[in-house]
């Protein structure tokens, strides 16, 4: 009993700073996440990813490593931060995931099906080939600055698809991306929310993923981000690959040019 | 290492983690012996701190200012990962545990440190609701204790 | 509801320019647009593909790309829209402000992960803050601190409340607070208990 | 099979710093799956760090601690080429071992 009494006047104790007020919630919050920095699960993914980017794998028995991401087979170094782009031999413009499905397929002779069908991971027994990829790939590109190419006419239409994308009201809650993402210094509880129609705003948001979700225990990649984001709008199910989803990554990767990417990060 | 001393390795069912670590040379066998391989079961199943204390067989613990918090938020964003670091600059350190009051079970952590070994860690646990963290330090056979009250926040959306 | 088949039109010309070549650039840019949405989502759970058919709100306030309408689209938006209200039978505004806040705190609703009988909120403190207990709260909206203290509980503030709760677009062309009773997201008695929210003095809103 | 573990040990002078992610649930025993069920624990019990064979750290887990677990400490000696070794076992006997040299 004296042990609980003692530990509940140290309660009260420790209690007395709660009534916080909102200017240093936000320096606390600013805490934690510095205090996650240090020892990123996500690198758990980047070494699975550049193990199976190196693997002799599917029916055709070969590795990722011939694998052209844009910057020439095979090359991975930076090859992110030029993402997504067109690409002659499939005559369309890919995200890297996409890409990837493709060099699954045409490499390494999956079925398209196959490829895909497991884009986001969840938990110990459906972990995700695609989220390991993608977080070895994406971290050979961080401190390289985004240059995202508009030369082709089909990068550019995806860029304006995208943006007509961004601001498409619909569902039972007339909610577009723009809803949350198109002003400064907002916030949704007390997610800050970066404003994704400023070249400063697309930055900071575009280079930060992948990212670990500490919410999620789980790696999760741009496409992801855009189809959580699309739930919470309360669509339907945004297909992973789909024009949509490139369109929508190509206008904000676009828009992200010039900053050094820097991810996989870790978020909330 | 190896692959065919990590087959080994990974084949070992069955064997404890000190027999597994002596199999693979990474540790001398004095050193097995020295280290009581357990699991304290019943101190991670209570619910108070005085039943927790009982459990690991030791007294009311005093309040130390000797025991620090560092790299802990007073406001976690997200409740299944709060990062915790305990510091004791308390003499003849042998263990720090990590507890929060209002979990279901409140033992977190259990870190047995060596002489020669700092007496400070840094860790991940969760949390399911604001609470008191306690750290926990055995110094000399006696029992320590620190508090720090975290809050933990909602999340942003529907979830 | 008035059809407002120009308004599209009217709208791209104020906010685009109306330049020949950029309405036709537009214009295949949105056709490309719509043939992407079509290609790019599919049904799951509650969510089928019909919700990526547009109203007419939804369609004009889409075109205007974050901006403003202009005034006379504006006003032909709140009109509309002010013409979908229904006001309780009964003539009671107010419900029970106890369930307003567990409606305003409620996230889940209408997703496409959400059980279809399980409960759907507001989740207002997503984007307003209301009391000064609740920490995590959005800044997308106005603060809602003492919303009832402020304007009192006549007959006017509160049909004004229920009615923009029910239908944000009647009070705000364009808005991004979603339309809670228009769209059935919200049933009348939940609408009231929100209302009450604000505007109960006993509620933490007005403390 | 888990995966790796991702150890870093670097020299700070006369002391060195082990910092390891691993990969494992730490299922906590009390979430329930989509059919109300529990989900039933699933936990690193174990976790011991030697530095050529001699004992740095052992440590008792409980359901507590996060998934992808982190653990950072330091000790005292250490020099770049020694060998640092995690093992964890879990609940289910499951166990991993990994090494690494310090930097």
């Amino acid at each position: 009993m004296k042990a609980v009494r003692s530990a509940v006047a140290l309660a009260a104790l420790a209690i007395a700073p709660s009534l916080l007020a909102q200017g240093s919630t936000a320096d606390e919050i600013a805490k934690y996440r510095a205090a996650l920095q240090d020892g990123n699960p996500a690198e758990l993914w980047e070494g699975r990813g550049e193990a199976l980017w190196k693997q002799q794998r599917g029916p055709k028995n070969v590795s990722l490593e011939r694998c052209d991401l844009g910057l020439g087979a095979g090359v991975v170094k930076g090859a992110y931060a030029q993402l997504p782009r067109y690409f002659a031999d499939a005559d369309r413009v890919m995200d890297l995931e996409t890409r990837l499905v493709w060099c699954m397929v045409t490499l390494q002779g999956y079925s398209e099906a196959d490829a895909k069908k497991n884009p986001f991971g969840n938990g110990n027994d459906r972990k995700s080939d695609l989220e390991a990829l993608t977080a070895y790939i994406t971290s050979e590109s961080r401190g390289v600055k985004m240059n995202v190419p508009m030369r082709h006419a089909k990068e550019a239409e995806a860029y304006r698809v995208g943006e007509k994308l961004f601001y498409f009201r619909g569902g039972t809650h007339d909610f577009a991306c723009a809803t949350c993402h198109s002003e400064e210094g907002k916030r949704i509880r007390l997610q800050d929310l970066p404003n994704l129609t400023t070249a400063e705003g697309a930055q900071k948001a575009y280079t930060t993923w992948p990212a670990y979700r500490v919410s999620q225990g789980e790696l999760r990649t741009f496409e992801w981000r855009l189809y959580d984001c699309f739930r919470q709008q309360r669509f339907p199910e945004l297909v992973f690959g789909s024009d949509a989803a490139i369109a929508l990554t190509m206008f904000l990767a676009r828009n992200a040019n010039g900053a050094p990417f820097d991810a996989p990060a870790i978020k909330r | 290492m190896d692959e065919m001393r990590r087959r080994l390795i990974q084949s070992g069912g069955g064997m404890t983690l000190l027999g597994l670590l002596l199999a693979a040379g990474w540790i001398k066998p004095e050193e097995a012996q020295a280290q009581a391989q357990t699991w304290n079961k019943a101190a991670f199943d209570t619910h108070s701190l005085s039943d927790t204390m009982k459990a690991l067989g030791g007294g009311d613990p005093a309040q130390s200012k000797d025991i620090v918090f560092f790299q802990t938020p007073e406001i976690a964003e997200n409740g299944a990962v709060v990062p915790i670091g305990v510091t004791s600059n308390i003499p003849k350190t042998e263990s720090i545990a990590i507890l929060i009051e209002k979990n279901p079970n409140l033992l977190a952590a259990v870190f047995d440190i060596p002489t020669g070994t700092e007496t400070s860690i840094s860790t991940r646990v969760k949390m399911a609701q604001s609470s008191n963290v306690y750290a926990l330090v055995k110094a000399d056979g006696k029992y320590y204790v620190a508090a720090k009250d975290i809050k933990v926040t909602l999340g942003g959306c529907g979830g | 509801m008035r059809s407002y088949a120009r308004l599209g039109l009217l709208v791209v010309t104020a906010i685009v320019g109306g330049g020949c070549a950029t309405a036709l650039d537009e214009s295949e840019t949105a056709a490309k647009a719509a043939a992407a949405l079509k290609a790019s989502f599919r049904p799951a759970g509650q969510a089928g593909v019909d919700r990526l058919e547009q109203d007419e709100t939804q369609r004009v306030c889409s075109l205007a790309a974050g901006k403003a309408p202009p005034k006379d689209v504006a006003a032909m938006i709140e009109q509309a829209n002010l013409a979908t209200i229904r006001y309780p039978a009964d003539g009671k505004l107010l419900g029970d402000w106890k369930n307003g806040e567990r409606i305003a705190q409620e996230g889940r609703g209408k997703q496409f992960s959400d059980d279809p009988k399980g409960p759907v909120g507001a989740n207002c403190y997503a984007c307003h803050q209301l009391s000064k207990g609740e920490l995590s709260f959005g800044t997308i909206g106005p603060s809602l601190y003492q919303y009832g203290k402020l304007r009192g509980n006549s007959v006017d503030v509160q049909r004004y409340t229920f009615g923009k709760i029910y239908n944000s677009e009647a009070f705000a062309a364009c808005t991004n607070m979603p339309r809670f009773g228009h769209k059935g997201i919200l049933s009348e008695q939940q609408i009231k208990d929100v209302a009450a929210l604000l505007l109960d003095p006993a509620s933490p809103v007005n403390q | 099979m888990a995966d790796p573990m991702k150890i870093r040990a670097t020299t700070l002078g006369d002391s060195t710093e082990v910092k390891v992610l691993m990969s494992h649930e730490m299922e906590s025993g009390q979430r329930k799956d989509a059919q109300g069920q529990t989900i039933p624990a699933w936990f690193i019990q174990n976790v011991i760090v030697t530095w050529n064979g001699r004992t740095v750290l052992s440590a008792q887990w409980g359901t507590a601690v996060s998934k992808n677990p982190f653990l950072s400490f330091k000790f005292k000696g250490g020099a770049k080429g020694d060998r640092i070794a995690i093992s964890w076992m879990d609940n289910r006997g499951d166990k991993r071992s990994d090494e690494t040299v310090i930097a």
